[in-house]
């Protein structure tokens, strides 16, 4: 089990209801990806908030990431809607 | 590209566009160009009373500043500055300010241009959107336009 | 496009950034958008010490009126302005303005462009240079990279 | 003859060594080109600022023309090297 800070972004943040949280990560959660399925397990909120998985985007400390890509050494972890700056 | 100056802020408050020319400049013979982009909230025909402008702090600072430098290297800008408010920001009020200074002026052009479309597509901020009949709309969709917008800088 | 505000001004004076911007935005609240184009003078690598501007007096008014015009039809802007300078000036000092103004980005930036492109090879201005060391350097000629950006914007 | 005003400008103006000058024009100086090859015969000030002729940039009431163009109507003829303003 690994602890990690998470950080919602937008509608995330919404409908998740809560703009932070730490959670203890199970092993078989290796990806962005799979962190993405673990969290839909977690509640309605969190179906709701990550129904379409394909748009929301994923930071590690602070950086961009896809969601192929692993979440080992992760302090923060960040998930929010494509972004509608500028 | 080491010692060209980058300026990023993320803030609140307004910023003002002269005083940011003038410090980018200021003392400077060699620059030929400057360009500014100011990006403003409009009321689209009256319907909209305010943005709402969240983000995500440090992140934010860390996204813009990466673009900036990559748009020095790519086109030999000699100064930078990018200025991005967040908040509560009413229709005629400014959102967004960049800057770039260069010998000639389409680097400061293009890398203004450039330093928009990243800016729009991968600097994290969101704006939800508040209608004068006092309904939120709610948060704005993504632009597939901006990501074409973004994707015409690819090399080939 | 009748009804676009066009500001044109050839003077020997300096301009402020910051005023022009703020006559041409000020109480409206449908621009999106506002490109600043500065031409300022470069010493050359501390080899110039003056730019001498001489205009066409009528002629230069009228030229740069008419690109402004044709930038507002092909891009629908919403504003613009224009000031270009004549008679001495120095190191650093400003030598033209432009200022666009559209809903969205993308138009105020190649207005601006598009402007300054034309302005470049149609304005009757020319520039005489003086050197640091006492010598006129006599009159910049013309560019073929200049005739080249503004031949992009020919129509297929 | 048709008398019509003469403006130079940069170094045309200062090879000619005047910045205006009005002249009476023959009848067959028709044509902008027409009126450049008529300056050169008036002296060897004209003959060097309009060497190149095909440099010389003319203006007829202050719009551009080409330089077969006629001239025909002209109060005012401006005669300036390309232009390097901006």
């Amino acid at each position: 089990m690994a602890s990690v800070d998470l950080v919602y972004f937008a509608w995330v943040r919404e409908r998740i209801g809560k703009a932070e949280e730490t959670l203890e990560l199970p092993d078989n959660v290796v990806t962005a990806g799979d962190l993405l399925a673990h969290l839909k397990t977690l509640g309605e909120e969190y179906e709701a908030a990550l129904e379409h998985e394909n748009v929301i985007r994923v930071a590690i400390n602070q950086e961009h990431v896809d969601h192929h890509e692993p979440i080992a050494g992760a302090r923060e972890i960040a998930l929010f809607p494509p972004m509608t700056g500028g | 590209m080491a010692g060209v100056p980058v300026t990023v802020r993320v803030q609140r408050d307004d910023f003002c566009l002269a005083a940011e020319v003038q410090a980018l400049s200021s003392g400077r013979h060699d620059i030929g160009a400057i360009v500014t982009f100011s990006g403003l909230c409009r009321d689209e025909a009256g319907t909209l009373s305010a943005l709402e402008l969240e983000h995500y702090p440090g992140m934010a600072e860390a996204e813009i500043t990466r673009i900036c430098n990559e748009a020095i290297e790519r086109f030999g800008l000699q100064a930078v500055t990018v200025i991005h408010r967040y908040g509560s920001i009413l229709p005629g009020e400014n959102i967004v300010l960049v800057v770039t200074a260069s010998p000639h002026r389409q680097a400061a052009f293009d890398g203004a241009n450039f330093i928009m479309d990243f800016l729009k597509t991968s600097a994290p901020f969101w704006k939800k959107e508040h209608t004068a009949d006092g309904n939120a709309r709610g948060w704005v969709s993504a632009k597939d336009e901006d990501d074409s917008a973004r994707d015409r800088w690819s090399k080939d």
